[in-house]
Formats: structure tokens, C-alpha cells, sequence
């Protein structure tokens, strides 16, 4: 799975290939990750490098990594929130007819929304399913649905239209 | 020596109190309130009494109640620590009214010095140089405060008459803001000490905060075991404390010393106390004022004398001669003391409370850890957030700063944030090694985030690690959707969403 | 100084090493077993790897794996701590070849002295007094030693030539019994150091085991530290050490002192050793054997001496001078060792196990733990089964057996059992206290359940922690029955009852 | 409840009353009790002194009190389980008919056996609750179930025969 994280002003593409290897950027590394005794203290041997820290969840995807005696902001995203976040926040003039597109292939597992239903700005308006986890689609306005083209169970290609809203 | 001591005090110095005890052999009574029914000195104690609720006033500040305890449970003496009722003379008094030895000064030697005006008053008879200020003893209108203010000149410090640790010290800069400060500063006296009264004091700038360490028999025998500098300091929090200090030599120190055994002598004074002097940059040096007790820091000066001030206090309390004459204190290597506090550093330095779930504390050669809690130990609002000192040794001052970043860096504490972070960027910083530091240093000239090439070395590794976490946490989530799942199908699933959106 | 020390070994001393290196900015490389991931000195170490599986012959004994990881993570020293490679001279030799400075004396030192029957020659040249036996050296067959044993006289000891730590040590009464214990003495030998050989020495009765501390530069100076008086064995297995010795004086540790010395420097020894001498009722002294390595309790004398041996085992191996010159060496105060083992006192000190669920550390004054166990981690049963030093300084004797006593007392190891009630027995004897003891004291006049009148005290308490317990329990349980009750009613199920049984 | 608990040779009458007393013989104690940090040690204050002692289960009702440095075997019983083991205990003769007797008040819960059929010693043959708890009654000897007098969910007394063994 690929993961962007930042970290002091820096993107890194992380990629958790297995249990014992990561990709960083285009290096493949040989990691030994644990956690301490069930604590959110982790220890990381790297190519032989040997750290220990304590890693906090923040909010959203923001994790604070207290590094040898430094504290470290970190934000991760994988590839799928980031392209829901690209989708989200795709803005748009009012009016205008907005296609709402599947992020990522998967299973319509909702469309928790009828046509003509007025719609709130981020409500959500379908559930796809991808990589085993359930994604909330919202709506990047307030405006009502026009035509729904897909049900629930069909399965979608990345960037077919799901919906209109208008 | 005596049988049994009770301590009236928590945490790591009630612990501290009740090991000297137990190596002198005397029995141990423990106090408690209602949120202490776990902590380690109640643990340690031959024996422990409930006191009451948790805040201080219902229960660690409850004199009468505690000599009670000590009268029921036959304790013939009372060690107070330091802070709650340590400087209190009428708790004192009342001690020896109940025929039960104060492990500290006669009430006489703590009014005197704990009234900060008379205790200026008293030293200046003594001919010990003191801070420009208000010379005459305290009650002080804030109209008589207004009025002297000009002559001290700006900028200056409102302190409480019956403080300490800062509380009800107000720094003013300006006459016009001086009324409101004056204000909030006499109210944070009373509440803190039941006692509004105030004085004023020449603010002495790039000034170091310097304490000489005396102790002091019944037999009229006073020396000094030598200098703690303690300049760093947060809003008047100490937070670092290390001796020798990098500006002392034995010159300054014999001097000093000297001063500070006479200003005890002037009040006839007897047992451990500490006289606190300010240093300006010509190394002229102001009595600030005297802590007629215990101080927090007093292991660094253990360390670097060889000698268990608890143990001395005690025997001293039995009327026993000082077991050192002057000329056999030695000092030997550096000794710096980390004080570790559960607040976080990345934000503000707000108190964390919470249940410890997980600690690994710092050991091996030269490493003191003195502490209250343990894992399993709750962390609560009520008392001070000073978890624990770290005091390490070392041949020299670079020895020990190499040995505490060692033993920062091993130091584990789960559950709650602490200052380590800040410990050990101050380690770090030049200002620190190079010993250039003043009582500002810390507030005007520190800063959380220095050493941008290492930042730029462990970005790269944080990230790695916040990302294994991540998806550690993903990983689990996702299994629980699928656990989620194989109850009811997709497909159930979606007829419900149907018949609810329809 | 050295850029990267690799450090082969585990545990606490290979946590103690880490903390040296560090202390001199040395970046650390350790290296683990499987069963060690999680060991303490994985988690300290600047880096680390994986040496194979958790037998020691196939991680922790495997030089030539450790030799290749030195050179890939390009440490430019090895230290081996004590045991497994730590007194192998083919060891020191690879080093040597790979480039690797080994943090110890010469590999021929290390041979000299490694091979007990050679040593015993060697220093008999030097004029160093040695207990009567096979003055020659080994490969001496069955019918050799069984010829010679009747020369020498009963009871005497089969000794591995390169043996150490009691393993192939037996002790034979007559000449009867002697032939199986040779056979057995050997086939100890063999599996332990891969070498059979062994020899006769005379068993001195009452004798006290007391070892000399020097250190030896490459510049020709060597230097004693001092005793440690290692009588407190159980199976020849060191449990309490302390220094001074209660029976040693002025006198008799320059003698010793010297005679240590003179040993050292027929091997040319270069680094930290110890001589081992054997001191009878009259104080005569003899060589027993020389540890070409840094010893299990080499703190004790670093709280007396101020040193701390490690450092300068670093710096000598870098090719510095000492430090110190013999008469800048002091000896301050007392000091103490326990060292805290996973085994059950009470149940004929057998091995305990487990994950260490629970622990609270013994701090303050004048106390050290030198541990590589914390909460959480897992006692294997692969390794020795000392977890923990425990050192205590005093100012007397006296008060470092207070504070020992008090240390043990603080002192929490939940998850597996410890040796810790034996210490606390052993520190209350008055045979301890006395200094009255030899090598047979713990196994033949020691026992865990004296002082009666002390048990008779608290025989209740213990009843009522019992009952409590109990009590707790069985509402636990209880309250389990009345949830099941709830999903089936006994009715149900005595209907099952008759069914069954109808 | 009442308990007996045997330390050092002697025995102590310890009654549990309430969470904060306890009579030890006809001494009525006040007694804080904690567990620390969840692990099998424990503090215990008792008029004002301060214990605190590592507590482990042997075998059965064997306790184990690890308590200033000195290790005491504690066997705890209470009122039932002695009873119990009295009726257990009541040595009789081969042959002779032996009346199992309910060893308190309770309710019979099961009976897991037939009139007729033989048994081995220490064989459960009847299940009494009281106290919350269901407690086996075993047969003191092999032999061969005689009349069986009570049926499940009747309520006995004390002493009351339950079923005699030949």
C-alpha cells in the first residue's frame, strides 16, 4: 500500500510493500517495526538502524512522531484519501452541473440519496467500497441530485460518473 | 535518635523522607488524601492515615489534623518536606506545643525569614547585601507601593511578603500598569498563602539566581555545603538546578558561603535551609531570600558532597552535633538535576494529567531518579506537576551533561506528556554548555526547535514511523469492517439503506 | 576515540557498555538473538542486528557472525562484555585480523591466563602465592589425576583448565567417589567450553574468595582498585558482593594489591581484569584465577573508587593512558551488590520465567540498578538468569546494609519469581552483619526461614492478606456462577443433569 | 462470611464484615485494601499500618503471602468448605451404610447419579447450591448409590440426608 507522509515540509512516499520491507521514494528498505510492551512506543530497526519513539494519533491523519528527544508533526495519507480529497475539493461555480466521479474502482455499496433530493454542501451522497473499507463520497456543494446512474452492488471503473447534482 | 517520624508531605520527597527514615531505622507515618490511596510513600510507610479530600486545604495543609495523627500514632516527630505546611511557623509551633519535634527550624527563624520584608530587614542588621527594594517591613498600601515605586526605579518586582515559588510575584515595568498588577498580585497571595501583603524589589537584569546551601545544629555549629545554580526557570519554576555553578570559583564561593552562614546566623537559625542570592553580571551578589527548609534540588548537592542532608536533618532534629566541621566538606565533580514534569512542551507547557500505563526509568552509574509514581499510578490535577528529579553525577560538568542527555533519552513515561523534549533541546543548546544562561534565558532566549540540520536528519525516519503506525491503524480498522462483514451481507446491507432513503 | 563500538553481548551489561559509549559519543551497534528483539539493549543501541536464533551457540557465540557485522556496520571496536566471547583469545585474535580493536587485554593474555593449569605456572614464575595441586599443565589423563590426588590430599576440587564460573567444578572427599566425578566434571567442561581438560586443586576450608580490581594501560602501567570480597556463592555462583572486605586492611590490600598486579604483569596484561585469591582463616592469600575481562561486579567498586571502569576500559583499548596513577586511587565509603536473579528462593532456586508484567525500581541516595529487563518484556529461559544488579554506597558498612535492606525492600519484580527475599533474608543474618562469612556459608550455615520472632509478628497479617485475597476471589467467581445463571436457568439445565445421567 | 485461615501453625478466625472491616478473632479491624496496578500485589492498611505483600494461589485453599521479604503459606477456609471437607472426611467402614448429609442449607441442583448404581470414591454425587455457588458433594468410598431422598431444585436444610451410600 503507498502512503504520503509529510513530515517537516517534505513529502515521502512511503510504500508498506510486506512485513519486513518499505519503499521510500524509489529505496527499498528492510524494516523490523514493534511496538513496546502494547505502548504506542514503537521501536524501528532500518537497514540495520535502530530507533525508538513514541507515536501519537493527532486529528485526521496527522500523527506526532517524539523522535530522540524531538517532536515531529506528521501527516499520512494513502493514495485513495488523497484522491478523495483531490475529488472533494474540486471546487466548482454554483450553478454549474457537478458529475460526481468514482475516486477509486470499487462496489457501489449506497446511493443514500434520490433524484430530485435537495442536498446539503458535503453531505454524503453515495458509499463506495474499496481495498475493504467503505468511503463516504460527499457533495462538494448544496444543490439537488440530478440523474443517478449506477445501484447499489454494481461495481464502478476509477472516474466513472455516479451522479449529477445540479 | 527517634522512633517514629511522620511525614507531612506526598510524592517523590515524602518517599525521599521516608527512605532517610528507614536507614536511620526509625518507624514511618504516611499522610494521605483521598487521591493518594495508591501513591508510593503510602505505599512505603509503616504506616498511613487519610487526611481527606484531595485539594491541599482539606487535606496536606490540615496542620491540625496531621499532629493529631502524629499524637495517635505516637510519632515524636514531624518531617514537613518542602512546600504545604514546610514554612508555616504556626504549624511549627504547634508541633512543639504538642511535644512533637518539627524537623526544621525554630517558628521564630521560619517567621522571620518567611515574612519577606522583616526577613530583608533582618540580614540587612547582619550586613548582607540585599536587592534594592522596599526596606521597611511589609502591610504597604498599594498607595505606599505607588509611591516608593519611582525611587526603586523601573523595572521592578511585586513579591508577596509570605511567598515563594513565584506565587503573587508580579514583574512591572511601568508605573501605569502597576495598580491592576498590584491587584492580581495580592490576590494570588492571599489564596496562596492566606496573606495579601506585598513588597517591592529592584528587578536586577541578566541576573542569575544562586543558592547556597546551609546547615545549622542546635549547638550553635553553621556551614555551608556550597552553591546550587538555579537559574533556569519558567515563570519562576525552577526547572534545571546544577552545582558547581559555571560561574562560581572557590573565591566567590568562600564569600558567598560566608554571607549565607551569617544570614542564617541571624535569625538563629537551625537545620538545613537554603539562602537564595541573586548574581548580576559583575558578580555582585543580593540576598533574594531564605528557604527555611528542604529544597527540591538538595540531591544535587548530595551528589557532589557525599552527604544524605535527609539523614543530617533528622539527626540534627535530635539534637545531635553536625557530623561535618566546614573544612571537611569536599566537592567533588558536577551534578546537574532535571526536573520532570508532567506538561507538555509542544503546547505551552499545560499540566497532563492521566493514568502512567508504561515508565522506564533512567539507572546505571552517576543516575539518581527520586519520584513519586510508578505505572498504574494516576496522574491528578490536584497537586504539583513535578513528577520526578533527575540528578546525575559526573567527573566534570561536560561528564554530567553528556550522562543527562544519555539518561533523558533512556527515560520512558507513558500516559502522560512530560518536559524530557524540553530537557533534552536544552542539553542540546550552546547557551546550556557553554554555561551562558541567566534567569531569562529560558523564557526570552530558549527555543523548542533549534537544530535544523538534525531535524532534517530524522524527518525521513518520523515519517517512516507515522506511516507503519498508519497503516498498522488501518489494518486493524479494515479487519473490523470485514469481522463487520461476515454478520450481514452487503447485500442485507443495502436494502436497509434502500428502504431507509427510498 | 572509537567512532562505532559493536557491543557482543546482552543484557544488563551490554546496556551498561551502550551507557558508557554513549557517555564518550560513541554511536553503539548491538547485536540480538531471536528472542532478544525486544531486549533493553536493542532498544538503547544506535543500531542493531540479528545474530540467529536464541541458543547461544547459534547467536550470541557465533564471532565470526558478530566479526561480519562489525565490518558492515563499520564499528572500528568490539566489546564483549563478560562470558560468552569475553574470554575467548581466538576471539581477540579475529578481532585483531579484521582490523577491530578488541576492548580487552591480548589474545595471548587472554590464553595465558584462560587456561587454569597455564596460569597456575605462569604466576607461580611471578612468585604469586597459588593453592597446592597439579602444578603442571593440563591434558592430564584420568589415572594422571587419580594418581596425583592422594599427593595433594582430601578434600579437593576438579577444576575445568578452562573453566570458570564453578561450571566443571567438582569437589571430591575420597579417592572412591573421584573417577565419576572426574567423568562428569569433564562432560560439564566439554559442553561449556569445548575443552574436557581439567585439574586438582586443594580445597581450602573457611577460605574467603576475594578478588583484586586492576587496570593496565598499553604504556606499561598497571593500577589495583582495590577488593571485592565475592564469598557469597551458592553452587559457585557469586550472589553478593561488597567492598571492602570486612576482614581486609590497609596492609593487606597493598599486599594483595601488589601480588595482583605483579600477576597482571606476567601476562603482560593490558585492559580491565580481576585476580581471584582464596584467603584462609590466618588471611594467608593464594591465586586462584584471573578474569581477563570486565567483571558481573565491577560497580561495586566503581561506587567506592569513583571510576567508572567501563569508560576507562574504552579508553585504554583506544591506547590512552590511565587515568589515575595507583596513590591517586581513594577508597570512599562501602558498597554492595545483589544480583537479582529469576529463580525461586523458596522453591530450591529454580529458574522462573515468564513476562515481567510489573516493576518498581529501587531509586534516591546511593542506590544503582543495573538492569535489561522492564514491564513487558519476556525472561527466557535461554540465558543466565541474573536480571538485575542491585548496588548500594554507604558512607559505613553499616549503612550500606540500611540501604540495601531498604532498596530490597522497595525493590518490585512481578511475572516472574526473584532471589530478592533471599537478599533481604541474608542482609538481616547476623552472621552478614558480622562480616563472619566464607565460600560455604550460603549452602551449609545459611538458611530463608530464621528469625522466628519476626515471623511470629506478622503470621496474621499474612492471614488477613489471605482471606482477603480469597475473599476477593471467591466474590469473583461467585458473581461469574450468577452470569451463567442468567443465561440458563438452573432448571434448564438439571433437566440436562437427568437426561445424562437417567 | 467468616473464613479460617492457618498461618504459621496457627489459625485465625478472619470474618470479612464489609468492604472496610474485619474481625480477626473478636478483634472488629478497620481495613483498607487495594490492589496495586492490577497485579497480584497488595496494599493493606489495618489501623493505620501500612502493608504491602505479593499474594499468589497454590494448590486448592494454599495461599502464598510474599510479605517483608519473607514468604508464609496461608491456607484459607471458609465455614463451607470445612464443613464440606468434614462430611468428605468422615471416615466409615466398608460395608456400613454411609448418609450423605447436606453440609449447609442450599437448593440441590443436580443429582448426577441413579439408586442402584455403583460409584467410585470421591465421585460427585450430588450438586448443592448456596451461597451463590455450587459446590459438589463427592462419596467418601466406593460403594453403590441406596436411596436417593431428594430431587433437583428442592431446597434442603442443614444436615438433612440427601441419598445413602452401601
Amino acid at each position: 500500500m503507498k502512503y504520503i507522509a509529510t513530515s517537516e515540509d517534505r513529502e515521502f512516499q512511503v510504500e508498506i510493500i510486506d512485513e519486513k520491507h518499505i519503499r521510500v521514494g524509489d529505496r527499498l528498505l528492510e524494516v523490523n517495526f514493534e511496538s513496546v510492551s502494547g505502548q504506542p512506543v514503537y521501536s524501528l530497526i532500518v537497514d540495520g538502524r535502530s530507533y525508538e519513539a513514541f507515536v501519537y494519533q493527532g486529528e485526521d491523519n496527522n500523527w506526532q512522531v517524539l523522535l530522540r528527544g524531538r517532536l515531529f508533526p506528521v501527516a499520512v495519507e494513502d493514495e485513495r484519501e488523497k484522491r478523495l480529497r483531490a475529488a472533494g475539493n474540486s471546487t466548482l461555480a454554483e450553478g454549474e452541473e457537478f458529475h460526481l466521479k468514482a475516486p477509486m474502482p470499487g462496489l457501489v455499496v449506497a446511493i443514500p440519496v434520490s433524484e430530485g433530493q435537495s442536498v446539503e454542501k458535503g453531505q454524503v451522497v453515495a458509499v463506495l467500497e474499496s481495498m475493504k473499507m467503505q468511503n463516504e463520497l460527499k457533495s462538494p456543494r448544496a444543490g439537488t441530485i440530478g440523474r443517478i446512474r449506477v445501484k447499489p452492488g454494481e461495481s464502478v471503473e476509477q472516474k466513472q460518473t455516479l451522479l449529477s447534482i445540479q | 535518635m527517634f522512633k517514629k517520624v511522620l511525614v507531612a508531605n506526598r510524592g517523590e520527597i515524602a518517599v525521599r523522607i521516608i527512605r532517610a527514615c528507614r536507614e536511620l531505622g526509625m518507624d514511618t507515618v504516611a499522610v494521605y488524601s483521598e487521591a493518594d490511596r495508591h501513591a508510593l510513600h503510602v505505599r512505603y510507610a509503616d504506616e498511613a492515615y487519610l487526611l481527606g479530600p484531595a485539594p491541599s486545604r482539606e487535606s496536606y495543609l490540615r496542620g491540625d489534623k496531621i499532629i493529631d495523627i502524629a499524637r495517635k500514632a505516637g510519632a515524636d516527630a514531624i518531617h514537613p518536606g518542602y512546600g504545604f505546611l514546610a514554612e508555616r511557623d504556626d504549624f511549627a509551633a504547634a508541633c512543639a506545643d504538642a511535644g512533637i519535634a518539627f524537623i526544621g527550624p525554630k517558628p521564630s527563624s521560619i517567621a522571620a525569614m518567611g515574612d519577606k520584608a522583616e526577613a530583608r530587614a533582618t540580614v540587612i542588621k547582619a550586613g548582607v547585601p540585599i536587592v534594592p527594594g522596599t526596606e521597611d517591613v511589609g502591610n504597604l498600601t498599594d498607595d505606599d507601593l505607588l509611591g516608593i515605586a519611582p525611587k526603586i526605579g523601573f523595572p521592578l518586582l511585586i513579591k508577596a511578603t509570605a511567598g515563594g515559588g513565584g506565587k503573587g510575584m508580579r514583574e512591572v515595568v511601568n508605573i501605569e500598569e502597576m495598580p491592576g498588577l498590584l491587584h492580581s498580585a495580592r490576590r494570588e497571595a492571599e489564596s496562596a498563602f492566606g496573606d495579601g501583603n506585598v513588597y517591592l524589589e529592584k528587578l536586577v537584569t541578566g541576573a542569575r539566581h544562586i543558592e547556597i546551601q546551609v546547615m545549622a545544629d542546635m549547638h550553635g555549629n553553621v556551614i555551608h555545603l556550597g552553591e546550587r545554580e538555579c537559574s533556569l526557570q519558567r515563570r519562576h519554576q525552577k526547572l534545571v538546578e546544577e552545582s558547581p555553578s559555571p560561574i562560581m570559583d572557590d573565591e566567590l564561593r568562600a564569600k558567598m558561603g560566608a554571607v549565607a552562614v551569617k544570614a542564617a546566623q541571624a535569625v538563629d537559625y537551625v537545620n538545613a535551609g537554603t539562602i537564595e542570592f541573586l548574581v548580576d553580571k559583575d558578580r555582585n551578589f543580593y540576598f533574594l531570600e531564605m528557604n527555611t527548609r528542604l529544597q527540591v534540588e538538595h540531591a544535587v548537592t548530595e551528589f557532589i558532597t557525599g552527604i544524605d542532608i535527609v539523614a543530617e536533618q533528622l539527626r540534627i532534629a535530635r539534637g545531635r552535633q553536625l557530623s561535618y566541621t566546614q573544612d571537611q566538606i569536599r566537592f567533588n565533580g558536577a551534578a546537574i538535576e532535571c526536573r520532570i514534569n508532567a506538561e507538555d512542551p509542544y503546547n505551552n507547557f499545560i499540566p497532563s494529567t492521566g493514568r502512567i500505563t508504561h515508565s522506564l526509568l533512567p539507572t546505571g552509574p552517576g543516575v539518581r531518579v527520586d519520584t513519586g509514581v510508578y505505572p498504574g499510578f494516576e496522574i491528578t490535577p490536584y497537586y504539583d506537576p513535578m513528577i520526578a528529579k533527575l540528578i546525575v553525577w559526573g567527573e566534570t560538568r561536560a561528564q554530567a551533561i553528556l550522562r543527562m542527555r544519555r539518561a533523558l533519552e533512556e527515560y520512558r513515561i507513558v500516559g502522560v506528556r512530560t518536559n524530557i523534549p524540553f530537557h533534552q533541546t536544552l542539553m542540546d543548546s550552546t547557551r546550556f554548555m557553554g554555561g551562558q544562561y541567566d534567569t531569562r534565558f529560558v523564557e526570552e532566549r530558549f527555543s523548542m526547535d533549534e537544530k535544523e540540520e538534525y531535524r532534517d536528519e530524522h524527518a525521513e525516519i518520523a515519517a517512516m514511523l507515522a506511516t507503519l503506525v498508519a497503516h498498522q491503524e488501518t489494518e486493524r480498522s479494515a479487519q473490523i469492517v470485514r469481522r463487520g462483514e461476515r454478520d450481514t451481507s452487503n447485500w442485507k446491507w443495502i436494502g436497509r439503506w434502500e428502504r431507509i432513503h427510498r
